[in-house]
């Protein structure tokens, strides 16, 4: 028989000056299985609380029901009471009487009656309320970052220096990411590899930091404190653990014609490479798809000229297991392939460029040394033309439908420097909106207009026409003049938007993490949470979230450390009990709870049943892993046979609150 | 049953509300102060996905007027996805009570975030209303749970 | 037809392919064929039936018979192959263990609609040139063939065999069926005459489970409608809203996985038009999202599955038809 | 501000005018810019505000030659175009204004003048 406590709040007057809380308490304590029912001025005050407390341990109780403010407000308050004397805290119900009720309504018999009855499906409801414990699991820690750009980095760097072993998986020969290919950062202008490199050095000497390049991850197993993770070592043909990076072989490789992917494809590379002088790891690969020895087996000049003896062509993919208690996905960006905005001219003219390639055009360790050359002709361009928002803010059909945030900035870096650097080329930037907001940002802006004369005129290019002398004719509007102008530039330089990598989408589906409809991933909740996933133990950092600049990058990267780290300290994790469980006797296997599962919860076992008929049967189960399940109640609906109920929120619970209230 | 000239019909409401968007903008409602009828009752559930067909027949069943479901906004379920399911199976479970010639208002699925609780409870004033204009619930009434 | 079904299940058993055959055999009345399990060639030659009365769809008896040993032979018909198909997407029939043969499917014939013409004490039926020859234990009785086609088989969508070891006859094609008309019917009429309709047909319902006993959608362990626990069992229909509750549950709980089989209202002793009720949740996916064909394959997600984040909000059913 | 003739040239055209963000890659990508008096994007952000008789009365109209560079490259699929080609028909549409009167005729009349132009200002006769 049921022992149930009934304690009504007055909440000062909130409560009391509408609802006759007396009325309430009396009326209450008729209901069945009731054999107390009090009100107190302040229920959720130390001395209300204590009678709470001394009513479970005097009367016994199995179960109380608070009627006060609402349960989002004082719910835990009254469970953590009740556990403190001895009742499981789930055996707590709150009737919300002051939010949904006192406060909605001016009549004081309407509420009162009102009250009651939410009260009445409280009572309802905790009688069918079970005791639930919640359960506990244990916490692998070592942390997994995907992802080797500045945003894995500083993550790996953050969760290193708490100590906690991290491996760092780069799908690419080398870390370093987007950022090791831009010259200068904005608003400061300094060097990109002055502050990268020594971000790269550190993670590769630190002891808790395990590189995997030229890896990806192949398959995602378990759950939050205990993935299981397959990484794929990719074949480079070259032992890493030899190769000292002397780079004898790339300046001996015979084939010199490969597009150097670095320096997005402005000139060539061997077909045994390291990416760049500060590559981490520093170590040769070779590329099969040139590779003459690869090809036609005749060749071999980088293992005859390896005094270490690195060089393996036989070599093959690698797969290793790891146990991670946190995983961190910064797969970071890139720009868009510009192939359907022929008004551009991108792919008819190579002095029409991307932003991403001006930042390799204008480097030091670019293609022509740091001199700002056309790459058609080689010659110094007197008129640069830039194009903001290429594929960005467009309409669906037509390109991104999003702001990609870092484009003015950069633009306006670009034609600053440039015009530092070669003040005899006119710079022209086309613009939609400049949209500068950061610190420090507007006022670089305004020095590009200011100080540096950067002709910025409000409109678009229509149409960018390559002329047969060699110049380019660009024809935009000038919204402001109310013009239509004809610009011959020698160079255009295009804004591409970015886009997150491809790899991130195949990645989310090992993940049973979310994805937004541009296949950003998606943050647990865009203000409160935005650094974590909504699977449990898997954390967002840099630009797979959304477009990001570098400050804004490294700051959510060392906040996905942090949250890595606030996971990983745990020797386990506290599992919420109100989750939901499948009663195997009416399972029947049909997989549909699985499908509208969003954290992969559930999993099918074959088990043995005794059937009536003394036979055995094996049928196909469902099994919810409760550290996974969040408990939000899908497959409780999803599932025909009723097999699958919610803890905290059972069919039968819910029912009866809704007999209560419709009596 | 004998219909009072002199009252108003007052029907009954049962309003499933999703503990994180829905709940949460009804309480803000209460918080600001807003008024809505005390015809609605409202059930607690961690996501309008939990909310089972079951629960809606049985609300009508013993006597409800109304059913109305509120959830997150798609794309802000608590749960990435729930509120998505929800919408499918109110979609369908609504229709076929149309088809079964159950008035088609007794019924309503809104969306109410956390911060919306004008809206919340301007949409129950309003469901009200319409369910008001309908009357009691016959078509779909256990005859043996009729008040009396 | 029947005898080159004979003639496969024989060898497929002595070359111990299968160690089983499910098909048909007579009832007690020419036109009363139920499915049944052979085990050898003498019971196949004594009693294995295949005619137009063979309506039944055998892909439900497989969630049981290929958990047992060995392999079993079953005969489907185009239509079953979609039941089947969508029983190994739940994981409910074991599909090594099945040896599947295609065959041609009806129109089948509706003994109920013969008797209607008045003719009785039948004792078997001849199609010649589309009049059906009915020979009865008075003398031999003739009505038009297309006036007893069973309904599900007047309103065929599909004449191909979506799953098959081998065929017997050839394949045929998915066909434009005008099986929504009616549900189409319905909607256009008012509320009150859609809750008249349905209060007539429904109010018939004797909960003898034959619906949820044949639909091959139906194959839960144990059915919610049993089960103290769920807040809905019932056993038998004690007023107007459990005859609802029972339709609306089953319906939408076959909803995405029904795949228009037309079994329950083929069984229904009652002649409610349940199938309606099914049609009405297809002819709803389709509109809403997408066209859905249940047991078309093995992979896709069931409707209630999935979403698109673009789905139709719930309120399209108040802005739309007849209220 | 003339709310019907805004929403016959919203209707007729089937543009959505508040998709536009106002980047005038649409007069950017202009064959005619220059010809007319008011252009692509002007053409949309007047429609939105209303402004569609000043249009009408504009020989702008009539200088679109109706290539669609700006439907195919506005980034917003807003389609300039069927907005200038809405307007057009406003113009065409409307009794009276534009039709020419008889005695006009003959004075227009030359040798280089086709016969289908003679034709069609009859057809546009008043009534």
């Amino acid at each position: 028989m049921q022992r149930i406590g009934v304690f009504v709040c007055h909440c000062g007057t909130n409560i009391a000056a509408t609802i006759d809380v007396k009325a309430v308490a009396e009326t209450l304590s008729k209901e069945p299985g009731v054999i107390v029912s009090q009100d107190y001025q302040y229920m959720c005050s130390e001395s209300g609380q204590n009678l709470v407390k001394n009513a479970i341990k005097e009367h016994n109780l199995t179960g109380v029901v608070v009627c006060s403010c609402s349960p989002r407000m004082h719910e835990n308050t009254f469970r953590k009471a009740a556990a403190s004397a001895g009742l499981n805290p789930y055996l707590v119900e709150i009737a919300n009487i002051r939010e949904q009720c006192s406060w909605i309504h001016k009549d004081i018999a309407s509420a009162t009656e009102k009250a009651i009855i939410l009260g009445k499906a409280a009572v309802a409801k905790v009688h069918l309320n079970a005791p639930l414990t919640a359960g506990e699991s244990p916490v692998v820690k070592r942390a997994l970052v995907i992802g080797g750009g500045i945003a894995g980095i500083q993550t790996a760097l953050d969760i290193a220096e708490a100590g906690f072993d991290v491996d760092i998986v780069e799908k690419n020969p080398t870390i370093g990411g987007k950022m090791a290919q831009i010259d200068k950062t904005f608003p400061t202008l300094d060097c990109a590899a002055c502050i990268l490199t020594p971000k790269m050095v550190e993670a590769s000497q630190n002891e808790h930091i395990t590189i995997h390049s030229f890896s990806e991850i192949s398959d995602v197993k378990g759950f939050v404190g205990n993935f299981t993770v397959t990484i794929k070592k990719k074949a480079r043909f070259v032992d890493e653990t030899k190769c000292t990076g002397c780079g004898l072989c790339t300046e001996k490789c015979p084939m010199k014609k490969v597009p150097n992917e670095f320096n997005m494809g402005l000139d060539n590379r061997s077909a045994i490479y390291i990416p760049f002088a500060q590559a981490v790891p520093k170590v040769a690969t070779i590329d099969p798809n040139y590779c003459m020895m690869m090809k036609t087996g005749k060749c071999g000049i980088c293992s005859k000229v390896c005094s270490a003896g690195a060089i393996d062509y036989k070599q093959q993919d690698q797969y290793i297991e790891q146990k991670y208690g946190a995983i961190v996905v910064a797969t970071g960006f890139n720009p868009i392939n510009l192939d359907k905005y022929d008004e551009f001219a991108y792919n008819q003219c190579p002095d029409v460029v991307t932003s991403l390639e001006l930042e390799r055009l204008m480097n030091a360790a670019g293609p022509n040394g740091g001199t700002l050359l056309r790459p058609s002709d080689k010659t110094h361009p007197h008129k640069i033309v830039f194009v903001q928002c290429v594929g960005s803010r467009c309409d669906d059909s037509k390109g991104k439908p999003y702001c990609s945030k870092i484009c003015c900035m950069y633009t306006a870096k670009h034609a600053m420097l440039i015009r530092e650097k070669y003040p005899d080329t006119e710079v022209y930037v086309f613009y939609i909106d400049v949209r500068t907001p950061g610190k420090n940002f507007d006022e670089f802006y305004r020095r590009a207009v200011e100080q540096y004369n950067v002709h910025y005129i409000k409109g678009m290019v229509g149409k960018v026409t390559p002329r047969s002398d060699g110049k380019i004719d660009v024809q935009a509007s000038d919204l402001l003049a109310n013009e239509q102008l004809h610009i011959d530039a020698d160079m255009v330089v295009l804004a591409a938007a970015i886009e997150p990598d491809k790899t991130a989408r195949p990645l989310a589906t090992m993940l049973t993490t979310q994805m937004d409809t541009n296949d950003f991933f998606t943050e647990a909740h865009p203000k409160l949470r935005p650094v974590e996933s909504a699977t449990a133990g898997i954390f967002l950092s840099g630009a797979c979230q959304g477009p990001k600049d570098i400050p804004e990058t490294v700051a959510q990267a060392s906040a996905a450390a942090a949250k890595a780290i606030g996971l990983l300290v745990k020797n386990s994790i506290t599992c919420n009990p109100c989750v939901a469980h499948s009663n195997e006797l009416m399972c029947n296997g049909c997989s549909s709870c699985e499908k509208v599962c969003p954290y992969g919860a559930i999993t099918y076992i074959d088990k043995e049943f005794k059937m009536p008929d003394r036979t055995v049967a094996i049928r196909r189960v469902a099994s919810v892993n409760p550290a996974v399940c969040q408990g939000c109640g899908a497959c409780t609906v999803a599932c025909p046979s009723g097999a699958m109920d919610l803890n905290g929120f059972s069919n039968s619970q819910i029912i009866a609150e809704v007999d209560a209230i419709c009596k | 049953m004998q219909v009072n000239e002199n009252k108003e019909f007052q029907p009954l409401i049962v309003a499933f509300c999703c503990n994180w968007c829905s709940y949460a903008g009804a309480d803000l409602a209460g918080t600001n102060r807003l008024n809505y009828p005390d015809n609605i009752k409202i059930i607690r559930v961690p996501c309008s996905c939990r909310v089972n067909p079951m629960f809606i027949l049985r609300a009508f069943q013993r006597g409800a007027d109304g059913v109305i479901l509120c959830g997150c906004h798609p794309g802000d379920c608590h749960y990435t996805s729930g509120n998505y399911f929800t919408r499918r199976r109110m979609t369908l479970l609504f229709s076929m009570l149309d088809f079964l010639g159950i008035e088609r208002n007794r019924t309503r699925v809104e969306w109410v975030s956390a911060a919306e609780g004008a809206k919340f409870a301007a949409t129950m004033n309003e469901f009200t209303e319409a369910v008001k204009k309908l009357g009691p619930n016959r078509r779909l009434e256990d005859l043996r749970c009729r008040k009396q | 037809m029947q005898e080159a079904m004979i003639n496969k299940a024989k060898q497929l058993l002595s070359e111990g392919v299968v160690n089983r055959v499910i098909g048909w055999k007579r009832g007690e009345f020419a036109y009363d064929i139920t499915p049944a399990v052979f085990e050898n060639a003498e019971e196949i030659e004594k009693s294995f039936v295949y005619d137009d009365f063979t309506a039944a769809n055998v892909s439900k008896y497989l969630v049981k018979e290929s958990k047992k040993d060995g392999k079993i032979l079953a005969f489907l018909k185009p239509c079953d192959t979609y039941s089947f198909n969508q029983l190994i997407k739940e994981h409910r029939i074991i599909r090594e263990n099945v040896y599947i043969v295609g065959i041609p499917g009806g129109p089948k014939l509706d003994a109920e609609k013969i008797k209607a013409k008045g003719i009785t004490g039948i004792l078997g039926v001849k199609n010649e040139n589309y009049t059906l020859k009915i020979d009865t234990i008075y003398g031999e009785e003739t009505m038009p063939f297309y006036e007893a086609v069973l309904d599900k088989c007047a309103s065929c969508k599909s004449k191909k065999h979506v799953i098959y070891d081998e065929l017997i006859g050839e394949d045929g094609d998915t066909l434009d069926s005008n099986r929504f008309d009616m549900v189409e019917k319905l909607e256009n009429m008012t509320a009150q005459e859609r809750y008249d309709f349905w209060r007539s047909q429904l109010s018939k319902c004797i909960r003898c489970n034959a619906c949820r006993n044949v639909c091959p959608a139906c194959t839960c362990e144990k059915c919610v409608f049993d089960n103290p626990d769920s807040g809905i069992e019932n056993k038998a229909p004690s007023d107007s809203f459990e005859e609802n509750m029972f339709h609306i549950i089953r319906a939408f709980h076959v909803a995405g996985r029904c795949t228009d089989c037309g079994e329950c209202s083929r069984v229904c002793p009652q002649n409610i038009p349940l199938h309606l009720l099914n049609r009405k949740f297809i002819k709803d996916i389709n509109t809403f999202y997408g066209e859905f064909q249940a047991g078309e394959d093995i992979t896709s997600l069931a409707p209630l599955n999935e979403f698109k984040q673009n789905d139709c909000e719930a309120n399209i059913i108040h802005e739309r038809g007849v209220e | 501000m003339n709310k019907n003739l805004k929403e016959q040239v919203l209707r007729s055209s089937g543009v959505n005018v508040l998709k536009c963000m106002r980047c005038g890659k649409c007069s950017g990508t202009c064959p005619s810019y220059d010809e007319m008096e008011y252009h692509p994007h002007q053409f949309v952000y007047m429609v939105e505000r209303g402004d569609i008789e000043t249009l009408m009365n504009s020989k702008s109209i009539y200088k679109c030659l109706t290539c669609f560079a700006c439907v195919d490259r506005c980034p917003r699929n807003v389609e300039p175009a069927k907005v200038v080609e809405a307007v057009r028909l406003a113009a065409v549409r409307q009794q009276g204004n534009n039709h020419m009167n008889p005695n006009q005729i003959p004075e227009m009349l030359d040798d280089d003048m086709p016969q289908q132009a003679i034709v069609t200002a009859f057809r546009k006769y008043i009534k």
